[in-house]
């Protein structure tokens, strides 16, 4: 195993299936000579020549269509968006055309939108947004947030050869802040199955992404402080996510924070308090609560951005209150 | 003017230079016959209460549709849209499927999960419209891309309304195709109203088919009730898309006989509009070329013609209503993809 | 007051507000001579002309887009969606720029789109759907979703006065089923106050648009068969909702089900089970249950559709689990 | 070509056709000047970490959107983008607000609730953008819809880049303005680059004015080297604009003189084309143009005023460092409006 950057698993995750699939290709803007924004596909252009990595005109829509007429010859598409935020241009042909396409008329649309997401670094209200809970309303897409190398490279690999559109968020905040060991090779990790990020007794944080290193941060100080022993489960994907995992750490537990960093109202983190209060209701000992974005756009300024994107102080204040209820 | 106005067809030579023998011309109105026939039948069905939700017809844009559909290739592919039942038929679609599909059937190509002609035979390189419009034309862009990228001699049609051709994603389809020469063909059934709404509402004065140049293609007008004239034109374009001349916009001046749908009796149409285009029926005039070029036509294939594809339709209408309607218990089926479907042969 | 179906209580107070304020004006598709889609504005351009009912090129970024340029200059725009489901064709410009314009550039953007949405005939996935519990999750949109003629005047009043962009979602399936007393003359509702559609003590039903009536019925059938006493809360509004109305009523009853047509997953009902499971935890002697539409998009055949939308009995079922627990 | 290529303008007396005097000339040349120093102030506090976020600049577009933004009337509204701080300049934007707006600090345009360009004057007529292009076109033509009903005299202006052009929101917008004809002008700022990506894989060969026609008005081409050229038919769109002749499509031939944003070298530009560039510089030229024609300028008032630009920049860059940032305690504040707002003078 070698050691990788976040930003390095995504890469060779796709460099890797492009080289075993020749259906596997690239669209997205400034992919090719650039490499991509954030340096995702370098040197694929070289290696892959000017059509399977193809800088797209500056037009979701044609993207991410392409991806579903492309996919639908049995092609196996990675479309990029600059940056997350600028799906919300493609929202209607995902929603209406991609998401719905097998249910009405059969046929698998086996393609890959990658979604550099989050905040963190003063990106501002359309340079830092999680878009992932308005899509995990919409039957019909796949929704992937990885939080480690070792996940991103799995479920990346997994995306692409899913037969469904996936929607992948990689988390800009993480590209290359985090590292670890990632397994060289053929590599995948099915969907579906949380992640135990660090094991615990006394309440169950559910989250994903960047807010996992957060989670885990702000389990370690309880810990450390006062013993507390916090769970810290990675959902690793929202559609499908994993009730049973969830369900399984609060019948251990009997507590839960779901931690998310999109906003709070009928974000994601909704979903599962309501489930769990629906179907844990016996086991619960406490409130659920969630720690997520307040209902704002994502603003600029530093200490605004701060007070907007849950902070390790933010989770243990909550953890604080599910301890000592 | 920037676009190039397509003449008439007006003999069987016209016919036969662009690939027409009789039999094709006699097959070609059988079809105009079988696609009239089944928005015909659909229509009563409709009036009869058996057919759910609402129900449109493409009646005025026959020939338009045949014209294109009988123009592609096998293995080409096309997102016809909701006057263009004729691209179904051209291609050899079954007729009892679509009644099964109108009735909400599981034979229907929805499998009852969607209705009208929200539907498509996929085995024959057709995609199931969406009723967004004209939301398929980036995704028949898409497909140009895999035969691009594949190198495969394969064409890609999008079809759009007059009026979708209002919304963005046409013009991300058209101008992403441009930039890369991909081998597609836009056609326009350009019937001149978006439901109520005239030409003159929706875009500025001009043809729609000028819009080509600034995509970097050539845009052609032609008369859509002329069946030959269109097959034509649309050869020609996806010819040269397979050859790698890249797009065409083939702007097809078609008619809208009924209002936007059963409930609009379409009111708001001028005075005499309906009565000019009953005057110019695409299928009367094709049958009167035929009768006037094809020996014995008149005399007694044309009858021939008719009673096969009314006992077709019988048939079709038949077998709809002995498919099934879907079980309620099936009603989360098929939201995402069983992976071993992925290699089913229909999968290319 | 006269008796009006809902249909002509949203006529009514859009043309009254018409006369009322030059400012306001129409846009839409075939809105003008047609009297749009649903003939909610029949008869409109005769008197108020062609540029005050305004038939708008097929569109929907266009039109939502001249609402935002148009109230910013201190206009009233009404845009009318020929369906609710066509929204998705202006999701990015209502949630890019009309949502975040405000709290970015403190422009005021008073203009309302109105969304004939929902099923019960057929319509299928394109003619059916409840897209307000995707725009709930967007931080800067108000959200309407009235039941009755009265409330569908008063409310949509209310919405053209308000400042922000608002999307008013009114029921297809109510147009001309639902008939009702409605105030003559000037008449709003405020924003953020549930109605109690029907007083209870055994449980509480949290709804709102067409799911009222079937909540209503199912409550009746209830009372009917075994006196079990159900509360029927129609929140009105979504953005804002009555979290005060929807505690208290669960303060009394100790039960709760949310009811919505729109499909379960993340959809606006986790929110209110959510919030319920994180403020009343102490005051629940049963689970919450969500009572919605599967994950699938709306299908079109009517024993699917059947089965897709929240029937009377499935309402019963749900309201037998909670009063036998 | 369809659209109209504009002449150059050479001669003091060809910018007094269009309305220019010798103060204005001057004026134009201080808020060049001053858009120059802005960004090149903004590049160096970026550089010393003062400033959160990314930096962009409009280097090489000054003379294009000051040309514009000067041909404005008073109570003309726009739409400017990421490389026209021009316009907010030749608008009246105070640049300590400027600054204010990139340190993220509360007497920024946006509060600290957004950054960058991102941001607007709305007392001078000015409508801050998003990030998502071209989203504040649709925007623009609303703004006209509104003038139009209201038959008030009032034009606005949208502006898009080169690579914006491809995308829906774009196309959306000029066809309902030409169907319309509403008073608006679209200007492209054409850089040749969108990012990395050239003209040539963004649309198809040919000029993006071209395209007007097919939204049923004209297109015109200016070099936006040339601000007196620039202004002249900026101010002959907008008046036509104004006198109910309709929209027109004005696309600006500028220079992108640095990478899309500071952390970009543009090392995928053309090999030389920085330096053929920089030969080019709009300022540069103008510079040369008063130079020749002002009495006095390259003696004595070109200093001055580089001085007096200097000193107000160096005070602007003071008094927005003074200015706090904002209180995290206000971060919900906003998303709502208070419906008091809405009668404040500002909202007309
Ligand atoms: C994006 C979108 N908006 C609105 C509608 C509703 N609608 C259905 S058909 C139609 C008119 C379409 O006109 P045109 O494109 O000319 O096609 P035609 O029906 O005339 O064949 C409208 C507005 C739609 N289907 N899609
Ligand atoms: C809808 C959308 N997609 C992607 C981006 C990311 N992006 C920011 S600027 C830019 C290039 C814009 O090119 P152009 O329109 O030519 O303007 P320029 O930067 O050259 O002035 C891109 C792709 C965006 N801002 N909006
Ligand atoms: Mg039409
Ligand atoms: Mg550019």
């Amino acid at each position: 195993m070698a050691v990788r950057t976040y930003l390095q698993a995504i890469s060779d995750g796709l460099r890797e299936e492009m080289r075993r699939d020749e259906r596997v290709f690239v669209i997205g803007e400034d992919v090719g000579v650039y490499g991509g924004a954030f340096k995702v596909t370098q040197g694929f252009q070289s290696e892959f020549g000017p059509w399977r990595v193809l800088d797209s005109p500056l037009a979701e829509t044609a993207i991410v269509g392409a991806c579903t007429g492309a996919s639908m010859m049995g092609m196996r598409p990675v479309a990029e968006m600059q940056f997350a935020d600028f799906v919300s241009c493609a929202w209607d042909h995902l929603v209406t055309v991609a998401a719905k396409q097998h249910y009405r008329a059969g046929s698998p649309l086996p393609f890959v939108v990658r979604l550099p997401s989050g905040g963190g670094f003063s990106g501002g209200p359309f340079h830092s947004q999680n878009p992932e809970s308005s899509f995990a309303h919409i039957p019909g897409l796949k929704i992937v947030c990885p939080s480690t190398p070792e996940d991103a490279k799995g479920l990346l690999v997994e995306a692409i050869r899913d037969p469904n559109p996936v929607l992948y968020f990689e988390h800009k905040h993480l590209y290359r802040r985090i590292k670890g060991e990632v397994p060289e090779g053929d590599w995948t990790i099915p969907f579906g199955e949380a992640r135990v990020h660090r094991a615990g007794s006394d309440l169950t944080i559910v989250t994903w992404g960047a807010m996992v290193h957060t989670a885990d941060e702000a389990a370690a100080r309880a810990a450390e402080r006062d013993g507390t022993s916090v769970e810290v489960l990675d959902l690793r994907t929202i559609t499908p996510w994993d009730r049973t995992a969830v369900l399984s750490s609060v019948a251990r537990t009997a507590k839960l924070l779901v931690l998310h960093e999109d906003t709070r109202t009928a974000g994601f983190g909704a979903e599962i308090a309501a489930t769990v209060a629906e179907e844990a209701f016996e086991l619960l000992d406490a409130p659920i609560l969630r720690v997520a974005a307040p209902d704002t756009p994502v603003p600029f300024s530093p200490p605004l951005e701060k007070a907007f994107i849950p902070q390790v102080d933010d989770v243990l204040r909550a953890i604080d209150r599910l301890a000592s209820y | 003017m920037v676009a190039r106005e397509a003449a008439a067809v007006a003999t069987p030579a016209e016919a036969r230079a662009a690939g027409l023998d009789q039999e094709d011309l006699l097959l070609i109105y059988r079809h105009l016959l079988v696609t009239r026939g089944i928005e015909e039948r659909g229509h009563i069905l409709y009036r009869q209460g058996k057919i759910p939700g609402s129900f449109y017809t493409g009646r005025g844009n026959e020939a338009g549709a045949v014209g294109v559909g009988f123009a592609m290739g096998l293995d080409d592919v096309g997102c016809p849209i909701q006057r263009d039942m004729g691209v179904h038929i051209a291609r050899g679609t079954e007729p009892w499927r679509i009644f099964a599909q109108y009735l909400g059937r599981v034979d229907g190509f929805a499998r009852g999960r969607d209705g009208n002609v929200h539907m498509a035979d996929f085995r024959l390189g057709l995609v199931a419209m969406v009723s967004h419009l004209p939301a398929m034309a980036p995704v028949a862009v898409g497909a140009a891309l895999a035969f691009r990228l594949r190198n495969q001699p394969r064409v890609a049609v999008a079809w759009s309304g007059d009026g979708a051709t209002s919304r963005g994603d046409w013009h991300e389809a058209l101008n992403f195709a441009g930039v890369r020469q991909l081998p597609v063909v836009f056609v326009i059934d350009n019937n001149g109203f978006a439901y109520s709404t005239p030409n003159a509402l929706e875009f500025p004065s001009g043809r729609l088919a000028d819009r080509a140049t600034g995509y970097g293609f050539e845009g052609v007008v032609v008369d859509g009730t002329d069946v030959l004239a269109v097959h034509r034109e649309a050869r020609r374009a996806i010819e040269k898309a397979r050859e790698g001349g890249g797009p065409t916009l083939l702007e097809i001046v078609t008619l809208r006989m009924e209002g936007h749908a059963v409930h609009d009796d379409a009111f708001y149409v001028p005075k005499g509009l309906h009565e000019a285009w009953a005057k110019r029926d695409p299928i009367e005039r094709y049958r009167a070329f035929l009768a006037e070029h094809v020996p014995g036509f008149a005399e007694e294939r044309d009858d021939a013609i008719r009673l096969e594809v009314k006992q077709l339709l019988n048939e079709a209408v038949r077998r709809a209503d002995e498919s099934p309607l879907p079980d309620p218990a099936t009603v989360l089926d098929g939201v995402y993809v069983d992976p071993a479907e992925l290699d089913a042969p229909h999968h290319k």
